[in-house]
């Protein structure tokens, strides 16, 4: 009955224990609201790690500032809960320190495209071998529902009562632009789909950028509900080429029918490629990394 | 201190087109060829392009010293307008030099010749006549200039040529050829015609051989640090005078495996240096005060999450873009208190050369061992002065510097952020199996969960600040250092960053005349020692503490710690402090004024 | 002061489920309507959802006062097994009330009642069952609790009534009449089986009437003050405890034609507060320490391009994230600090709710007459908690209080920067055909264009500094106050911000005790009002300053300017400080422990 | 003689002064290298002011750091001269303070996509009735060399010794994705047609993008040189339609030819109107604004 005492886990879930899931689970209980987007991409990551099979201790999850601050103590991974804003630039330093080790940064829309949304190109360009999983309910949720970059215009929140007139972010088509060289979509109402496109993401030799849809199921119950999404959002054409960066802009332009599915893949060198590059350039050779001693 | 027997001072001074810097480079790096050392401070103008004013001072000893002398004893005019104001640097009796026939007429009044005190010497030198007989042009007339005051002091020719050679070693070998001979057409004037009656430039004391000492500036010293302390990734953003840090460790990082990257902004070098410490790297980041100011968010983050971190902060004129290219030590106060919250680091303010190498290799082994953000406070005027060090054999920076955690309680869950006696708690990276752990800039317990009860904040807060007072005893580097006479003193004098050399010189040069006074330097701004510093300051009848900012803020930082008032002694003049106005100081606290003037 | 007739404290406590904060909220408003001073302040959980702890506290008094009792009167708990720990905050004889058949089961030892005190009273109630019987349903059982206390006063019934329809005015009518029957319910159990017997709650001594005091949060006060003032633009970006005066301001300004905007981030709230100052307007920004970190670099263009901005900071608990539904005063230093170079700045700190209004509309026409960002720190305490305060009928905000150029010299190129003997230039902005000029970050001469020299460099930077001093003279604003005893003291209490109420309130309980004390509080911290202080600690034997960080930001700030040592009272508990605590330091300063001891 | 003296335009420029455009310039002559592009953007700025005939006072020309920096010190009008990438949110402050200002950001590539990229999307979603004037010669000017997010792959220089391997932004793919309502390219060794470009920015309503290819003569004499850009430079073919953004993508692809003109135009609300909007939505009426009084 104290209210300090931890609650565990392994009351509620013994089912899915056999799984093999649980083993990437921290045994801290999430402490979203009920219904959150949150769950379905706890459920997803976790999964993704499990049929990926990562080691626990090869995972780093980043967190910024936001709902999805807390993601990384669910887990039982390496975490680290940053600063609003800051995930990438804090992963890439992750990764170049120790480029053995999967990096997944989560976070939401006004951490990652207000306050964060100048290390995305960058990022990008340098094709950082990271999955960024990007929860965009079109609010701030965690400080208790201002607009953010990617609220629709006409949504009234406590910074813009008198309606949000300025026009949204189209995150995929910006992400399309900076060159990312893995760009997708997911919906949190298709939790299936959201894992597996997470485990894609993941498994992806580069920078991956995955844009899920998620309703913050507290601060808006108007626009951005699972009610609303579950009526716009479908899949991607069968024929959609994934390889043709155009045709991928031109699917990212259907904002009011947003599609699910992998927008764009491409190989290309890594940062993690450039530096040993450099090294070999240099006339030195790539030193045992952090960590590993 | 030992007594110094060779000590002279040349000048330099012309437009940038003149090659003033040039010839001011090639002259200490011939001295210390030579066995000499050396101390060197280029003033360069602030725009890219065009005619401003450049000044290239030397000073060349048998024992090493750390600032400028009070005045110089040669100065070369390669243009007389930029070099007007200078001449009254000059001691009496000391030269200036000056091109008799200069290539672009010169209007009446802007002769320098007519700007002389009397005592001072002219030596009118048709340089560029010289230098066309020498090698058919006058473009070398500044090599010229420079082979007249090698001669007059009779220095060793062959450093110079070697220097010479050296220096256009990329370049076809009749620019060599004709450098030398203007050199040695300058020299031969020098030594032959004008040559200095009664000039003591005896040959380095103790002569060390070639090599055994380098001669290279703070920001190449801190570079050298980072390389033997094993950096291994390396996060940056352009930025005077921060930047030749940056430039260097891009040529020599990759030689030896490590990383650097050039990031998007000051935000994201300082995040992904965290980011680095925190996955177990050697990192580190360089700035100057615009970009640390962008960086203060991200440095509380590794006093929160205890992660490593190194940062070298070159202060330069401000405030806000300030005054790029010209020095100041006033960013003391964002280095020490400019987090929110109780984010209390470390910071280290080295005094010369050899300590910015030493501050930079021992900045590593404290980060890590005190798992804490390290700001290395260096200045524009240390950052690009030039210094003879000579460096030991042995490398004598540890690596792998911290506590990591035993497999003894492998069955309980980790606790990274545990209680213990000295603050310091085992730390695992990612990839250790048994420490598996999520970080936080949210206040937390002893497993790194989110935690705010009053308890836990405060034994957190009180762990991350004492476990830092060890740093006060770390090994190898000193902390404090008090010169000059012992015991009780009529003067005292506190100072900290490169200003301590200007310091030491004054205090010696009062002492010279008579007056009991000691000075001690304060490397670890944070923590601050404080019971030495009160120590000392119970040994002096005056304190003073001379500094390059407008308000004190050494001053504040210290008084606000032992509760006594001292005499603050500012200037925000861009440049390195006047050893006289320190010495003035001095002599006025002393009391000692009149005494001089009446002896005078 | 005047002696206080009412003064009762009572507590709420239960989950985030509870109403708690909803009964809290209204007893305050009924209480303050019907002419009580209040002074309330609500602890939340961290979370967004779940059910963590809230307590709601509240003082209702005849006079203002500016801090909790260090007692309560009277505790109800909505949930037992989290008002336990809060049982011994209840004074002796003091009630402690609590469900005594509440919904859900609760195990042994997590009663309430069983942690009482000896002296506390018990009284259980059946709210559950009066909610049902009144109401039909369980749910209003904290509104029984309320009507119960009030009850047990005899408040007055009307006041609650109004309240209460008042906080349900936007739902249905049936929802007001249940609460009220529920209300009712409580009180006429309170009034006539529980009845207190001896308690003082008289009337308001100066009654003011409805409407005379306002009853609001720190933040609203600031946003009223900015509205009195007149703002015209407003940027910021969300971050608590901040927040609440951005969305407040963004339904008033544009009913005035004033602009705000939710920028992208902090570094953007503060680069356009800063163009907006530029541009002639009254703006201003609101942050939290984390926010502030990242506005370091833009406030100091502000500082050395003379612009006027006024930054709200309101601190919660660091470093970094740390705990930001805590209080803390640790962002002192990097508010006055924070900037590289010499970029000093106005920091006004209010104590209480009015001076959160007065500061802010005051922090306007200082920003504007010196030309300068202006820090108005508050911090989470303040912002959040309630007191009743009585505005003047007339705004007394002065608007357009820069000096402008006149046509005067109006052939001459206009001097931007001219050295006055104020260090005050006459400002004009975009639009005004005789003031063109370029404002910048660099060093700059009178014109504003880029100059270094030191002579220069000088000049501007004690024009920056210099000019502040007249601040500390600024009409309408108390820079600083004394309290308590005249003359000589044994003990002298130094204190900023928040914690000067604390620190007033245990300055007066040592009075009672006989010890000889007086308070200063310090509104602003910057430029530091040294000349009073100093007075102040002259009559001061011992001197205690008291607040909530770790190391004395402020203790530090003073020492360093007067040079005198102080007695650090540090709390870091993310509370506001405990009055008896203060008190258990004023004692033992005053070394009147044992005669204490002794006489009890 | 004397150093400190400011040299005058006066002697050199009597020849143009009847043109009117020297009233927008003021007495100091600018520093920037001989050759280098800025002295076509003043040209071009200038003659833009002119022609469109605005009021000295009522222009304010904003700078960050970089070799642009003292572009304003060179005008005749109100200048702010910023600090590094954070032009445009205080061009954002002071236009939002009085929108009667016309306001021209001058910057360069790193000012404009290093440090301050996170602005942009910002700026131009909103449509902020600017003009930025981007100044790419794809390095560091100012700090003597350095490796730019526009920086050609291959490139050497003082922080990529070993040559630059990370793939360059497409700025002008950028800000059609982030929605920006006017966006051209041009070429410094055009200077006509820059100039042309430049006085359209001014005149668009709304923010507008000029990107401006310019050779840093000093320190990029292998890659982005007017030699180069000279044989690569086309223009926009005569087709283009400029109401499609998609058809501006695709032109916007074409990196290796780069070409110049008007990419993108539209009219919609900017940021002025929509605060209008929100204070007739609140009852109040916009008021007199700041400077005006
Ligand atoms: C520097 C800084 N500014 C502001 C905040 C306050 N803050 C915390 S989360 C947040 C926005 C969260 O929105 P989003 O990123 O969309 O995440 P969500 O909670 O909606 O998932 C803000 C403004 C902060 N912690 N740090
Ligand atoms: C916060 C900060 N970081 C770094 C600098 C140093 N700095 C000045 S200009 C510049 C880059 C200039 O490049 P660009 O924006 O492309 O302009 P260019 O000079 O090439 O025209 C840098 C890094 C600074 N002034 N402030
Ligand atoms: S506030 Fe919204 S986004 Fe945050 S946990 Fe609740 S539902 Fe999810
Ligand atoms: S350095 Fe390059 S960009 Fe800067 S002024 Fe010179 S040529 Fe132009
Ligand atoms: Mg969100
Ligand atoms: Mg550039």
């Amino acid at each position: 009955m104290s209210p300090e005492h931890p609650i565990y886990l392994e009351d509620k879930l013994e089912e899915i224990r056999g799984s093999g899931r649980l083993g990437y689970r921290s045994k801290s209980l999430p402490t979203w609201c009920p219904g959150c987007g949150y769950y379905s991409m706890t459920e997803g990551v976790t999964w993704a790690l499990n049929e990926i099979g990562l080691r626990n201790e090869d995972v780093v999850i980043v967190s910024g500032i936001g709902c999805a601050s807390r993601f990384p103590f669910f887990m039982e991974t390496y975490g680290f809960h940053t600063l609003h804003g800051r995930t990438l630039p804090v992963a890439t330093g992750i990764k170049v320190a120790n480029d053995k080790l999967t990096v997944v940064v989560v976070g939401g829309d006004g951490d990652g495209f207000a306050i964060g949304g100048g290390h995305i190109p960058h990022v990008a360009r340098r094709n950082v071998d990271i999955t960024y999983l990007l929860f965009d309910n079109g609010i701030y949720g965690l400080t208790k529902g201002q607009v953010s970059p990617t609220s629709a215009i006409g949504f009234t929140t406590s910074t813009s009562p008198f309606e949000n007139h300025d026009q949204p972010l189209n995150p995929l088509m910006m992400l399309l632009s900076y060159g990312a060289s893995w760009v997708g979509q997911a919906y949190a109402g298709q939790p299936g789909h959201l894992a597996e496109m997470i485990r894609a993401a993941i498994k992806h030799r580069g920078f991956s950028y995955l844009h899920i849809l998620s309703p913050c199921v507290t601060f808006d119950k108007t626009d951005r509900t699972y009610r609303n999404l579950d009526f716009s959002v479908r899949n991607l054409p069968e024929d959609h080429d994934h390889s043709n960066r155009l045709a991928a802009i031109r699917e990212a332009t259907k904002v009011d029918r947003p599609a699910v599915g992998l927008y764009y893949v491409e190989n290309r060198p890594t940062l993690s490629d450039t530096l040993d590059e450099v090294m070999i350039r240099a006339g030195g050779k790539p030193a045992e990394q952090a960590g590993a001693g | 201190m030992t007594s110094i027997h060779t000590d002279v001072q040349i000048g330099i001074c012309g437009s940038a087109g003149d090659g003033t810097i040039a010839v001011g480079d090639i002259l200490k790096r011939a001295m210390a060829r030579a066995g000499y050392r050396v101390i060197a401070f280029d003033e360069y103008p602030a725009e890219i392009r065009g005619f401003g004013k450049c000044v290239a001072r030397t000073r060349i000893t048998t024992e090493q010293v750390y600032s400028m002398k009070p005045k110089t004893d040669v100065l070369v005019s390669l243009n007389d307008a930029h070099a007007i104001p200078h001449a009254e640097e000059v001691r009496d009796f000391g030269a200036v030099i000056y091109d008799s026939a200069p290539i672009t007429m010169i209007d009446e009044g802007w002769h320098i010749s007519g700007h002389l005190n009397p005592g001072q010497l002219p030596y009118g030198l048709p340089m560029r006549e010289i230098s066309e007989q020498a090698t058919g042009s006058s473009r070398s007339r500044n090599i010229v200039a420079l082979g007249f005051v090698a001669g007059l002091y009779q220095l060793p020719r062959q450093a110079f040529i070697d220097a010479i050679a050296a220096k256009f070693q990329t370049k076809a070998a009749e620019v060599t050829q004709s450098n030398v001979a203007a050199f040695n057409a300058g020299y031969d004037n020098g030594a032959e015609i004008y040559r200095f009656d009664k000039v003591e430039v005896g040959p380095p004391a103790r002569r060390t051989r070639v090599h055994d000492s380098t001669m290279m500036t703070g920001n190449a010293a801190v570079v050298r640090g980072c390389l033997d302390a094993g950096i291994e990734t390396f996060f940056g953003y352009p930025i005077t005078p921060a930047t030749s840090i940056m430039e260097r460790l891009a040529v020599e990082m990759p030689k030896h495996g490590a990383r650097l990257l050039q990031t998007e902004d000051e935000i994201s070098a300082i995040s992904a240096t965290v980011g680095a410490g925190f996955a177990g790297a050697r990192a580190a980041t360089a700035t100057s005060g615009p970009g640390f100011a962008l960086m203060s968010e991200m440095m509380g983050l590794g006093v929160m999450a205890e992660v490593p971190a190194v940062v070298f902060v070159s202060q330069r004129g401000g405030p806000s873009t300030g005054m790029p290219t010209k020095t100041e030590q006033a960013d003391l106060n964002i280095a020490v208190f400019g987090g929110h919250g109780d984010a209390k680091r470390i910071v280290l303010a080295p005094t010369n050369v050899e300590g910015c190498w030493r501050c930079a290799g021992r900045a590593f082994e404290m980060a890590e061992a005190y798992q804490t953000p390290v700001v290395v406070l260096l200045d524009l005027y240390l950052s690009n002065r030039y210094e003879t060090v000579v460096f030991p054999n042995k490398n004598p920076f540890v690596r792998d510097a911290w506590k990591r955690p035993t497999q003894d309680n492998a069955n309980e869950p980790y606790r990274r952020f545990e209680l213990t006696a000295d603050g310091i708690s085992p730390r695992a990276v990612p990839g250790d199996p048994h420490g598996i752990h999520t970080a936080t800039g949210l206040e937390h317990n002893e497993f790194g969960r989110p935690n705010d009860l009053s308890a836990m904040h405060f034994q957190m807060t009180e762990k991350r600040h004492e476990k830092l007072n060890a740093a006060l005893k770390h090994p190898g580097i000193t902390i404090y250092k008090r010169f000059g006479d012992t015991g009780e003193v009529d003067v005292g004098l506190l100072a900290w960053g490169s200003t301590f050399g200007e310091t030491l010189e004054a205090m010696l040069l009062a002492r010279a005349e008579g007056i009991r006074c000691a000075a001690m330097k304060v490397v670890m701004l944070s923590p601050l020692p404080v019971k030495p510093i009160k120590r000392f300051l119970k040994d002096c009848k005056e304190v003073i503490v001379p500094e390059l900012n407008y308000e004190g803020q050494f001053a504040n930082l210290v008084s606000g710690a032992v509760g006594r008032d001292v005499i603050r002694f500012n200037r925000v003049t861009g440049k390195p402090m006047a050893v006289n106005e320190i010495l003035d100081t001095i002599r006025s606290a002393a009391g000692k004024r009149k005494l001089r003037k009446s002896a005078a």
